[in-house]
């Protein structure tokens, strides 16, 4: 999140909330069919709990920017057939949690309503969700369940770990003209970054290499990239060196980037929040083993959530959580 | 007043074709499939026939309907072209939706019906976000969605309803109440008699009708169609009904009782409209059988074309997942 | 008739106990919190005292409870005891749940309480399995499910009135409707001014009632533990009352009206409840405050046990995923 | 499902179907807090779309044994209600993909409700429901999701591929005490096997070497192991050993049968219906390459469904279908 370097004049610190609201309000100003719904996120209700949708409704209307009841069917279904009447609404679900009792209208409409039209319909609406772990609210707000909609064929997923791609991640799914799921960290978006002016658009399913090495890869996403980067650049000063890729879209996901970094460094370690097991990290692995087999010097090695709910204690949370001692265990164990 | 004047003859007759296409279509389909020359799930809307005929001559092309697996109907009602509607259902690449779908997922925007959904309920609230958007653009078009009386039963229906008369959305919500829900009886799991009262549960005002007498059917779609057409907001409509086959064919439906099924075929909706037409000099036998003709040559020509279409090519499979191809 | 009669004196009083300990222990809450002593996600009941207290002292130890993230008076009213509630909010080893759960997820079985839920309507089914186990063992043990105004526009809540008629259920559906869902006001989001008004969707017998009002609150839900207890099926409560903080605690609430507020406050159920009790002789202003005192003697008792009891062990987290710890 | 052996004497041959009605039947019988709900499950309402709960209202009454509503949330609801209470239901969900309306009850509350609790409250719940695609059912009635459950901690998971495993591993699921997914298989519960009296129980979590063999081992579960166990016999006849793992429960699943055969063959396949990308394979692949990284030939190969809905056409549905000839070639791949 940190830049490391004095702000250029193109440059401005924000939050990562505020990257979230510029990317809308810039979305609804450049484009009449962005719309956007969920709870709380007109003005008269505060502007969303986080503030992402602050001064939307003020400024583009009631019309364009609703709240809507406790309803998380009415807001997804809302949204798709919104979506497939030609507009682009950008639905809010709260926390991530909440997804599951809105599965169906994403999963059996949105993912495949072009699909099962032969073409004919198109859905492109944008679900930002927030979630993640580590804020003591225990086993229903914190869960990270991108690895479900990733086995769902027909929806995109971004997710951001920088102020600047928490904006040009979300314009690039408003934009795109197939459902999308942006998912934002609970913790993160309060959490200041910096944006650049007039950055060019970024397309969904390129990763960012960011930080270049030759010894191993260390491949991650959200919030577990700030410590991936720290430790990638210490053990860059210890004399290892790491390559770092954020994958910011998880479907499609960069395979290109991935598979040359490790044909380069014959290691990887893949690192989520999300539970280990089943998670989007086994999916990573299989690829580089089914492609790189050979050029491999060890196996792949996975780092996540274990096989548990989140419990509430700090306690009993803390110790679940990746952090810089375990990832910088996980990639020594490799050299 | 304008307002209680009920549907003229021409407009009558204009149903009575949906009717005759929606019957006759579904004949077809059931010879085809029980003759093992069609392999497809249907969900036959026997029996249901006046309701979309009724409330689809009030509507404009580009009006949305959303329906359901049991959707022939409300397909045809609203001006599905057949060929590519039987096309779909043989699985050909000229099916509308080019053999994607098939017969529960018919898409075709051009009539308006751009979703059928073989998820109970899930239409509902798919049908407010069309509401919104013609709101939105201020084009007037409105949104029908149809559903059975088991579907009143889900979460869906509820978040639904609430969300539209929130919003005042135009949108027309159409219980087609064939009194069964599979094998379930509507007593067995709904907890009112009457559907249209849930309408109070959201403030909305709701119309409970016989949905197989296309006078009282059509008047209550020309209440909702104003109302929604005019800023009014949403409508429940209860059309009380019967499901004359099973739920869907195959299903022998032996948990219907005897009498119950005997009650209703003497309200059969077909033979009621084409006599009343007849009796108040709308049309003569000659003419309606005329009608019937024509229709029962469309279909065999569309029967023909759906069935000697190719199948599509195994490619096509890996196309409209996403709006290109990604190598995934 | 009794069944007219109000609570007894004694009745009003156990019920203020409850009310106290539940005002008192939110306020110790929130200094705990905003003075940094205690981290955790909170919920203030503040203003809903009445509603549970009333209800309670109508329950048996063994009668079910369900409740919600904001359930700190639904537990204490049902009897959790006031150690083990407070270690779990701090996410001490000694806590109901081990620290597991915190205070979004009490759990007491001794208690009744089987479930606290942070997922919006998500209780209101649950309470129907649970009173489908009493029907089948015939144990005459009954549910009381509590939710807000907001949970009643989900679809959980909808599915579970009604399968809870369809089955006569011996549930209490208890909608503590204090006029706001997180930011969104009562006009905001639901279709209706009056949730009780939802009971007739489900031909169940609603009760609308002052949650405010103790005497009034007892009566209602008199009727509807009756009516439970008696195989007379399940009811619908709605109990009007005011949030007065904001949604959890942090949020300044800036989004409701001041007027609107201060009205209520006019209303607030504890002084009410405390001068009705002196003014009707159930009580000596001495006789209360004694009660407050040693009320707030076990609060304090109760935090610094909480506060001194250690943490869970790491290997704890492992435990109670499944009923044997399996390798995975 | 064929043993390819005259039946013994305390052998029957049954459906699958029937083999579900049988362990519902014996556990109701012998235990009275077992109960069965779902969606036409009672006898007025035909006992299930597949007869699968056929006779049971009657033989034990309507309270023990209740149609629902279609109200999916209400009936995992009440499951989980009726569990906590003491009693083991067993929830009829009638197609998997209807389960999307009902995540939360199964993800938020059943899964979690021992960990939230401090293991005060358990949910000893079954949820049997129905899939698979083949049968031109289409998008929304076709799909198996259990890689999603599998990542949700504290849920268990079985899906049967014989007669006598329908019955074993249903009776395992009621009795045991978490909440357990029981996945059938549409095109599979009319097709015949054989039940032997008096089996001894089936525990949760072991998989069954169909076919022991040493030159690769092919691991599945479900309906592909029709064509799995044909195409071993058959190359088997050609000289290559395919050792045969029926996995029967994905949660937990075996991973000690796995390993153990895979450091003997050196290779490995993992075939399922699901869509592959993200799906079970994925987990099962990474665990092998995670362990037996040294030991392998060959990089382990998944096969599953492409990234696609489920169309209608059999023309098209076919095609992405596993099948002997795709199982064999995967195979031959390896040597
Ligand atoms: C969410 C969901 N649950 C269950 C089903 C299975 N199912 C398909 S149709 C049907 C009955 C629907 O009854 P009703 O709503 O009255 O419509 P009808 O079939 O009578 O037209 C059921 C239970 C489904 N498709 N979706
Ligand atoms: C399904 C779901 N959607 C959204 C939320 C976020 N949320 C938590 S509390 C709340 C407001 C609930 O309002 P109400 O039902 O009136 O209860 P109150 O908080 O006023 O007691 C919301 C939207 C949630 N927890 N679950
Ligand atoms: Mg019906
Ligand atoms: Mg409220």
């Amino acid at each position: 999140m940190t830049t490391g370097t004095e702000n250029r004049a193109d440059e401005r610190t924000v939050t990562c909330a505020d990257a979230v609201q510029e990317a809308l309000a810039e979305a609804m100003e450049r484009d009449d069919s962005v719309i956007v719904l969920g709870e709380d996120v007109a003005d008269l209700q505060g502007g969303g709990i986080r503030g992402c949708t602050q001064g939307l409704s003020t400024r583009f209307g009631d019309g364009r920017v609703r709240s809507t009841p406790i309803s998380e069917q009415a807001i997804i279904g809302a949204a798709v057939g919104a979506a497939i009447a030609g507009m682009r609404p950008v639905a809010e679900i709260m926390l991530m949690n909440f997804i599951t009792v809105a599965m169906d209208q994403i999963v059996n409409h949105a993912a495949k309503t072009r699909y099962m039209s032969g073409g004919q319909a198109s859905v492109p609406l944008t679900i930002r969700t927030m979630t993640g772990a580590g804020a003591g609210t225990g086993g229903q707000h914190s869960d990270m369940l991108e690895a479900w909609l990733a086995h769902v064929p027909g929806l995109k997923i971004a997710v951001p770990s920088t102020a600047a791609d928490y904006k040009a991640l979300l314009t690039a799914c408003i934009f795109d003209d197939n459902p999308c799921i942006f998912i934002e960290n609970t913790l993160q978006l309060k959490s200041k970054g910096s944006l650049i002016a007039n950055e060019k658009p970024l397309p969904l399913g390129k990763a960012r290499i960011v930080r270049s090495g030759s010894d191993v890869t260390l491949i991650s996403y959200g919030r577990p990239m700030i410590d991936a980067e720290k430790v990638a650049a210490s053990l860059g000063d210890q004399g290892l060196s790491v390559e770092l890729i954020d994958l910011r879209t998880i479907v499609p996901f960069d395979e290109e980037t991935i598979l040359n970094s490790v044909a380069k460094t014959g290691r990887a370690v893949v690192l989520h929040e999300a539970v280990k097991r089943f998670g989007v990290g086994a999916e990573i692995a299989s690829r580089i083993h089914e492609e790189l087999f050979a050029d491999l010097k060890k196996p792949v090695l996975r780092l996540g959530m274990p096989y548990t709910p989140v419990p509430f204690s700090s306690a009993l949370e803390k110790p679940i959580l990746w952090n810089a001692d375990k990832i910088e265990a996980a990639i020594r164990s490799l050299m | 007043m304008e307002r209680l004047n009920g549907p003229d003859g021409a407009t009558l007759l204009n149903i009575y074709g949906k009717v005759s296409l929606i019957k006759q279509c579904d004949e077809r389909l059931i010879r085809l499939i029980r003759s093992g020359r069609l392999a497809a799930p249907y969900y036959s809307p026997r029996g249901q026939e006046v309701i979309p005929a009724a409330i689809s001559v009030l509507l404009n092309d580009d009006d949305y309907v959303v329906t359901i697996y049991r959707g022939l109907h409300d397909h045809l009602a609203k001006g599905v072209p057949l060929k590519g509607l039987l096309a779909e259902y043989f699985g050909r690449a000229a099916g509308h939706c080019k053999g994607k779908g098939g017969p529960m997922h018919i898409t075709h925007p051009a009539s308006g019906v751009v979703m059928t959904t073989g998820i109970v309920g899930s239409g509902i609230p798919i049908a407010n976000g069309l509401g919104w958007a013609s709101q939105l653009r201020g084009d007037g078009r409105i949104a029908v969605t149809n559903f059975g009386d088991g579907a009143s039963n889900i979460g869906a229906f509820h978040e639904g309803l609430n969300l539209a008369a929130v919003w005042k959305l135009p949108v027309i919500f159409v219980c087609q109440n064939n009194q069964w829900a599979e094998h379930t009886s509507l007593a067995g799991g709904t907890s009112v008699t009457d559907i249209a009262n849930r309408g109070a549960a959201y403030d909305m005002p709701s119309i409970l009708v016989d949905g197989n007498d296309a006078r009282a059917m059509w008047g209550a779609a020309r209440e909702a169609v104003e109302r929604a057409r005019n800023g009014g907001g949403p409508t429940l409509i209860e059309a009380k009904t019967f499901r004359f086959n099973g739920h869907n064919l195959g299903d022998p439906a032996h948990y219907i009782p005897e009498e119950e099924l005997a009650a209703w075929q003497l309200r059969d909706p077909h033979p009621a409209l084409r006599a009343l037409l007849i009796a108040e000099g709308h049309a003569t036998e000659a003419e309606i059988a005329a009608i019937e003709e024509s229709i029962a040559a469309e279909i065999e020509d569309a029967v023909a074309y759906a069935m000697e279409q190719p199948y599509p090519d195994e490619s096509e499979g890996r196309l409209d997942i996403y709006d290109e191809e990604i190598a995934i």
